[in-house]
């Protein structure tokens, strides 16, 4: 490949009062190369590529494309520039079909409506030279993720980018799902778009990725080609300690049932069936882990065991006791912690302190009550407590969540639920975008809990997760449980098919 | 300030306060309000008016003028007939005229100015329904809390019967609140409409601004008559003058002058005092009005003063 | 396509409102039958009584529809009503007092632009701010004695008025009634099928992703709630230079609520929040024949109340919840 | 430290400005603004009678602009304080006529109590909508407005119209002495029972289980469901104790002021509600030097017109600004140096629309 230099950053940094998001980063991105970058949670990934398409502007430092110094006042320059980005968090307008999506803001014009035809043309010729397939007039929001990631993909190449950036674009698929990915963007790469990509996932970097950056704390601290370095290398580096990667623990030793669901049948929001008559048991020191493309009724069954969703057949017990639906409370109180998987909507109340967010669901019982009413100085005692415990970096307990990184937010969320004294956790996709510190961290605390005697339900999209974790695993397809393996005689592979197609 | 030096022989001071509303209200606040500018230039008197915003402030509104010892103080609508006595009673020397203010047990300083609307109402039925070629007639009236507007309603079905026993009569009260019944014109005018539509040729609309509404709206359908209420409205409402037959006047300004002079020659009453009802001249209509009907009305008003005439009264 | 990105309707909705829709044309077609004059007279009346309410639900949508939630209609419309008639007094031309109301319609917009956009202040609280000044103005500055010189009057079609029952109702109308149906279809075509309607829709629904996709939302706000304006300022000139003639203190009676009510009613449609908006005429203009025909002799207090009361049954039992668009609300910050 | 200043600075500089602005507006149209403002301040607290107006029309602001506020805290725009209003005044109405014989401040109570159900009932009616059908609130609060009015004109019209002789008005007869409110050191007591509401509303939401909640819902409707709490009771309550205060209101008017149930009394105070609770930055404490402040300028108007001539709607501008500039903070940050406004501090509600329970 030639070495030409698409993109240049010169001593680029940024605050955010007080916060140091980057400070003076270098970075060079060559024609053609796909250019991982790594870094733990808030080293500041998102907010340089923010800069490079332009929805923040740098405090200092320079930016040069094609060897030419740009500034990049706004998205509609950076378009223009043929830089298109793919955010952490979509930017897909929920109500909208893949088509609107893609022609938003670039919209074709026939007299004064939309030429919805000529869109037409274009995206399939588009699909047809990159290989990959959508249904234009789906409605967005009710597509699984990997499809949505594609129409992102798509609103880019519709603008013909010739610099693609995608941040942390894995985080929410499955291995099948990022295969494909993969193909697509070595397809882009042959077509002379150069990307750069940000993970969290260190083996990715090796298989993809041309060269890798690793940022910490703002800074650069290093760029490397695959050959010369390894995954823990790299760990190290961004975490600045050493990380265990793969972790074998110690296997399970499963006491008496916990939890149990017979014959589970739920409807989705649509009214459709989204689980149908599921059932399983969750031991105590036992972590049963549900793997399945997102978007098989993971999130129904959830909502169902966590009395947040109505169900329509068959019956839940927790800790022996026949469990009412609709009603939290009570699943709360027979011993059920929640690891929801929407952690910004169901998992904190933004607006409160950290304080507030870790009682979220003791606040009416004692120490957090006393005869006038809330009891401050308990909860302030609690929070510090937990802040410690789990290493939560904030300013302290009256600290707003909203101003935490996703890490530290999950941080939160965790030391609520570990605190409380429970024989049952629901773990919701725990790590989704954690940083290989946070996620070893997860990981260890989930170990402990089983270790501790709880039974634990651990759904992830993320199969390597279940793999290291899960005693039994459960393979979840179209709402139906298509096949219960031991960890001893689970591979990947299988795994993996029956999750895409529903058997081996 | 010029009620200064109010009280001193040299001067002669009158108050006025309105109900809740605006003193320019094409209806009784401001015939109430010429009648005491009237007395301005013929007696020299110094005078003002409040505006009440609130019914809270009935009572404030009234003292702020006792306090500077005016002569003469004027509060227009029954709404403040309570505050007006306890008023009279607190202020012996001060004159009151209570106009709408049915005097239950008089007091001695205070007179209500009260209308027998009915008659007026009577009458601008006859007229109605002697005008009217579809033998279909219309109301639209604010409210029927407020005892005047009832009246005049009482009277316009009676007179239009009298002349016309099977006439009908659609008449609407405002569906809305006391609050906004007197101040909506848009759902006067639609009503007026709504009425006109089904073939009613003549419009009875009283009410302050919701009335004007529907009189307003008379006026742009060609060939259909309207009958206004309480003043002269051929000059408070112009735009109604294409369709403006008649109104169903209380003479309230000639009334407020008569009592303010006997107030001015202290020979005021106590009690009731009646002032005059009538219907309005035709103006514009003078001609095409054929002169049996002016006859009749004539003939009508006539039976009314010996009491051949019964109006049904109070409920 | 269109239907996706519309506020959710489920299909118990639309069974209902096919079936109540046809319901209601049998009953109209047969009253017709029976009295035309009187059927001809209430349709008339609601198409009218309609007006004020559809123009404010169609400012409050499209402010609405691009994230922006403005509740001072009513005094936007206040305003409009005020200056249209001091203007039509002034120069003695409707046509120009019509135009200024617009204009001051729009004025009051940017007046609310430039709070809730540019200066990012709460939306709901600009909103009573308009109302309460637009209240102080018109009332302090409230001209005395002057007369109104006439109000715009119904124009027949040639033709087309002289069609059995939709002839008088639709085609013997006054001008701002009549291009009220016009402009509500306009709008809904804008809404749904133009590059301003998805790019609108987009920045109420997800302001961030329009912006990354190079939409300035805040841009997009600022002219829609001055394009929201036009339409109130229509309304307000409807009330003081088409339905009445005079400008009076107070005299929008809270429709400028009832407008908002309409447009959530309809689900943030044009052609819904017509439909409320009729079908709210309606129920005013029975009311009226109610009482004009002393069929029930029942106080009007309570024909009075029909309107309200069929308002809240169809919405709490037929209407399923209805569906904000996503940022409403919310000022628009850059990261 | 700088925060206490902060809070003081914004509310008593915004005054400043609005008064200047008015008057500015003042003098364009021909009056004269110190004599305006003079007759103004005279008409609200020149006198002990005079300050107790200011009070007396502070009262109802305050328990509507606490109704609206508390509303708002669950996410919940109660447009619908009026007839919560309406119907609360004419509760006490008649319980203070029809129950006879009860020593005074029993029958004070209980006419209060009466009034405070009657509202809070109604409330819970458009909380329940709301909850249970997903009925928007602000639609059911409007007509409810309507209807309140509607139902209360009827029965003074008809079943409970004062049929004494003499009376040919509709409105309910006159309470009984035993069950008007007293005043206390010359402070009406309804005004102080409404400051007592105001730390009552600022308690339950600082430091009662039930505030936690009732805040929680409002910031974060999923995250109260995941953590089982029982968001549509929750909302029916809060609608419950907002209508109460609203009905509460309307007693206190009737015991207080009015002693007798009058059609139209009423005119517009639940859309000052919201007023009130905006400027007040809808927080008890600000509420009660909001309500203050407008009660003045209400008992000072009438005193502006009569001996300075000024049109009262002026103070309906006034209000407009100040309550611009209560909001727009943007002034203050860019005038007095050095004030840094911490994220979340600037006032923002995004009540009402959400449609979603
Ligand atoms: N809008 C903002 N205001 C204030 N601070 C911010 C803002 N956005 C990011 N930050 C802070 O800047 C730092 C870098 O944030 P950034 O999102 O770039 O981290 P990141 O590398 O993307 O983290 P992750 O890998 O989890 O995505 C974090 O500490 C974050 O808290
Ligand atoms: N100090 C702050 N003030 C305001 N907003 C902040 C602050 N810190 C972070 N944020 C916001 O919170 C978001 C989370 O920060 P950050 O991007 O570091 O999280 P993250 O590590 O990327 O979490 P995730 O990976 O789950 O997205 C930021 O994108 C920013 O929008
Ligand atoms: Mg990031
Ligand atoms: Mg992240």
């Amino acid at each position: 490949m030639d070495d030409i230099t698409v993109l240049k950053l010169k001593g680029i940094s940024k605050t955010f009062h007080g916060v140091r998001a980057n400070s003076d980063v270098d970075f060079t991105l060559k024609k053609g190369e796909i250019h991982a970058l790594l870094g733990e949670n808030g080293a500041g990934k998102s907010t340089l590529m923010n800069i490079i398409s332009g929805l923040l502007q740098p405090d200092k430092g320079e930016i040069f494309i094609h060897g030419k110094r740009q500034k990049i006042q706004n998205p509609r320059r950076a378009i223009q520039l043929g830089i298109g980005m793919i955010h952490q968090h979509f930017m897909i307008v929920p109500g909208f079909t893949s088509l609107e999506n893609i022609i938003l803001g670039s919209e074709p014009i026939k007299g004064v409506t939309i030429d919805f035809q000529q869109a037409r043309r274009q995206i399939a010729i588009l699909s047809d030279d990159c290989g990959l397939s959508i249904d234009p007039d789906a409605v967005t929001e009710d597509l699984p993720v990997g499809i949505q990631q594609r129409v992102e993909i798509f609103k880019a190449l519709y603008r013909n980018a010739g610099i693609l950036i995608l941040d942390e674009p894995t985080a929410v698929l499955i291995p099948q799902e990022t295969d494909t990915l993969f193909k697509i963007l070595r397809k882009l790469v042959k077509k002379n778009i150069s990307i750069i990509f940000i993970t969290h996932k260190l083996q990715e970097v090796m298989q993809i990725a041309d060269s890798i950056s690793v940022m910490q704390q703002g800074v650069i601290k290093g760029v490397f080609s695959p050959e010369e370095t390894d995954e823990q290398a790299l760990a190290e580096l961004m975490i600045g300690r050493e990380v265990l990667l793969k972790n074998d623990y110690l296997p399970a030793r499963p006491g008496k049932i916990v939890f149990e669901v017979k014959k589970l049948t739920v409807m989705n929001s649509r009214g459709y069936e989204a689980v149908s008559d599921v059932s399983f048991r969750v031991r105590e020191r036992e972590i049963v882990g549900i793997a399945g493309v997102q978007g098989n009724g993971q999130a129904e069954l959830s909502e169902s065991i966590a009395g947040l969703r109505k169900i329509k057949s068959g019956e839940i017990t927790l800790s022996g006791r026949r469990m009412p639906a609709l009603n939290p409370r009570k699943m709360i109180e027979n011993g059920l912690a929640h690891i929801p998987e929407d952690r910004l909507k169901h998992g904190l109340v933004l607006p409160f302190s950290i304080a507030d967010n870790q009682i979220l669901c003791t606040y009416y019982r004692r120490p957090y009550v006393h005869f006038f009413g809330r009891n401050p100085k308990a909860i302030l005692k609690n929070s510090r407590k937990l802040i410690n415990r789990f290493h939560i970096k904030a300013r302290g307990p009256e600290e707003a969540v909203q101003n935490l990184s996703g890490g530290n937010q999950q941080k939160v969320i965790i030391s609520r639920e570990f605190s409380r004294d429970s024989s049952f956790l629901i773990a919701n996709q725990p790590t989704r975008g954690l940083d290989v510190g946070s996620v070893e961290y997860v990981h260890k605390q989930l170990i402990m809990l089983r270790d501790k005697g709880l039974g634990v339900l651990l759904i992830s999209s993320e199969l390597d997760e279940i793999l290291s974790l899960s005693d039994t695993i459960l393979v979840i397809y179209r709402g139906r449980v298509c096949s219960i393996v031991r960890k001893e005689d689970a591979t990947m592979e299988s795994i993996g098919r029956i999750m895409v197609r529903g058997f081996e | 300030e010029n009620h200064a030096g109010c009280g001193e022989k040299t001067k002669f001071c009158i108050g006025l306060v309105t109900d809740v509303g605006v003193i320019d209200d094409k209806s009784f606040n401001q015939s109430s309000w010429e009648g005491v500018q009237q007395a301005k230039a013929e007696l020299g008197a110094a005078i003002k008016y409040i505006e009440t915003r609130d019914a809270k402030d009935y009572e404030q509104n009234i003292e702020l003028f006792a306090e500077n010892n005016y002569n003469v103080i004027v509060t227009v609508g029954f709404a403040l007939g309570e505050a007006t006595i306890r008023a009279a009673k607190k202020y012996q020397k001060i004159h009151f005229i209570g106009i709408d203010q049915f005097q239950g047990k008089p007091v001695k300083n205070l007179v209500g100015l009260v209308f027998r609307e009915d008659i007026a109402g009577f009458k601008a039925g006859a007229l109605a329904a002697m005008l009217s070629k579809t033998n279909i007639i219309a109301a639209v009236l604010a409210t029927d809390m407020v005892p005047p507007v009832a009246a005049f309603n009482r009277g316009y079905e009676a007179g239009s019967r009298y002349i016309n026993p099977d006439i009908k009569i659609i008449s609407t009260f405002h569906p809305g609140g006391l609050d906004i019944s007197f101040t909506d014109p848009e759902w006067g005018a639609s009503t007026a409409g709504q009425a006109i539509d089904q073939g009613a040729d003549v419009i009875f609309s009283a009410g302050g601004l919701t009335g004007n509404g529907g009189l307003i709206e008379t006026a742009t359908h060609k060939g259909k008559y309207c009958i206004g209420v309480d003043t002269d409205q051929w000059d408070t409402v112009p735009a109604a003058r294409a369709c403006l037959v008649s109104c169903a006047m209380k003479r309230i300004s000639p009334s407020v002058i008569k009592l303010i002079k006997l107030a001015y020659k202290n020979q005021f009453p106590e009690g009731n005092y009646y002032g005059e009802v009538s219907l309005s001249s035709f103006h514009d209509f003078e001609g095409k009005i054929p002169q049996r009907i002016k006859n009749r009305l004539l003939e009508i008003d006539n039976n009314i003063q010996s009491g051949k005439i019964k109006i049904p009264d109070y409920e | 396509m269109i239907t996706a990105s519309k506020a959710k309707t489920d299909s118990k909705d639309r069974i209902f409102f096919f079936l109540s829709g046809i319901l209601l044309l049998s009953i109209i077609l047969y009253s017709y039958w029976i009295s035309p004059l009187v059927t001809v007279a209430i349709l008339t009346s609601s198409l009218r009584q309609s007006t004020p309410l559809a123009l404010g639900a169609l400012c409050g949508l499209i402010c609405e529809r691009s994230g922006v939630m403005n509740i001072g209609i009513e005094g936007q419309m206040l305003l409009a009503a005020f200056f249209g008639f001091l203007v039509n007094v002034w120069t003695g031309s409707l046509l120009l007092g019509v135009i200024s109301g617009i204009a001051a319609g729009m004025l009051a917009g940017i007046i609310f632009a430039l709070m809730t956009v540019s200066m990012k202040m709460d939306q709901i609280i600009c909103g009573t701010i308009v109302n309460l000044l637009a209240a102080g103005l018109t009332g302090y500055f409230y001209p005395t004695g002057i007369n109104a010189t006439g109000k715009l009057k119904a124009y027949s079609f040639p033709f087309l008025s002289e069609l059995p029952l939709v002839g008088p109702v639709l085609f013997r109308v006054s001008p701002i009634v009549f291009s009220t149906i016009i402009l509500v279809f306009l709008v809904h075509f804008l809404l749904f099928f133009t590059q301003w309607g998805l790019r609108t829709r987009a920045v109420g629904e997800y302001p961030r992703a329009a912006d990354t996709m190079g939409i300035n939302a805040n841009i997009v706000r600022f002219y829609n709630i001055i394009i929201g304006g036009f339409f109130a300022g229509l309304a307000g000139a409807f009330l003081s230079l088409e339905a009445v003639g005079v400008f009076e203190r107070g005299m929008t009676n809270g429709r400028g609520f009832i407008a908002l009510a309409v447009m959530i009613f309809g689900k943030w449609t044009p052609i819904g929040a017509w439909g409320a908006a009729l079908l709210f005429g309606l129920a005013l203009a029975v009311q009226t024949q109610l009482q004009f025909d002393q069929v029930l002799s029942i106080p009007h207090q309570f024909t009075g109340m029909l309107p309200y009361l069929i308002t809240i049954i169809v919405l709490a039992i037929f209407i399923k919840r209805n569906r904000p668009p996503g940022s409403l609300g919310v000022p628009y910050e850059k990261k | 430290m700088i925060a206490t200043i902060r809070s003081f600075i914004i509310p008593v500089g915004s005054v400043i400005f609005a008064s200047l602005i008015g008057g500015i507006v003042l003098f364009l149209s021909g009056s004269d603004p110190i004599e305006a403002y003079a007759a103004l301040l005279k008409g609200a607290f020149g006198s002990m009678t005079s300050i107790t107006r200011t009070l007396v029309k502070a009262t109802p602001l305050m328990m509507n602009g606490l109704a609206v506020a508390f509303a708002f805290k669950a996410g919940l725009f109660n447009i619908g304080t009026q007839g919560q209003f309406i119907f609360g005044a004419f509760a006490a109405s008649v319980a203070g006529f029809f129950i006879q014989g009860v020593p005074p401040v029993f029958h004070i109570f209980l006419a209060l109590i009466a009034g405070g159900i009657a509202g809070g009932v109604y409330g819970a009616f458009q909380g329940a909508l709301k909850a249970y059908s997903g009925a928007h609130e602000v639609i059911t609060g409007i007509m409810c407005n309507y209807i309140a009015i509607n139902i209360t004109d009827y029965l003074v019209n008809h079943p409970f119209r004062d049929t004494s002789p003499g009376n040919i008005v509709a409105r309910t007869p006159l309470i009984l002495e035993t069950s008007y409110l007293p005043d206390i050191e010359g402070i009406p007591g309804g005004f102080l029972i409404s400051l007592l509401s105001a730390v009552l509303v600022w308690w339950v939401l600082k430091h009662m289980v039930l505030g936690f909640e009732i805040n929680t819902v409002g910031a974060g409707p999923d995250a109260a469901r995941y953590s089982g709490m029982r968001v549509q009771r929750i909302l029916l309550i809060t609608m419950l104790i907002s209508g109460t205060l609203a009905g509460l209101g309307g007693a206190l008017e009737i015991q207080g002021v009015e002693h007798r149930f009058q059609p139209g009394f009423h005119t517009g105070l639940g859309f000052e509600g919201i007023t009130i609770a905006l400027l007040g930055r809808v927080h008890p404490f600000g509420i009660i030097p909001a309500s203050v402040l407008i009660g003045a300028m209400k008992a000072g108007a009438n005193m502006m017109q009569f001996s300075a001539g000024v049109e009262s709607e002026i103070i309906d501008i006034i209000q407009a600004l100040l309550l611009f500039f209560v909001t727009a903070e943007v002034f203050f940050k860019k005038m007095i140096p050095g004030m840094r406004w911490q994220k979340g501090e600037k006032l923002s509600l995004r009540a009402g629309w959400g449609g979603k329970v």
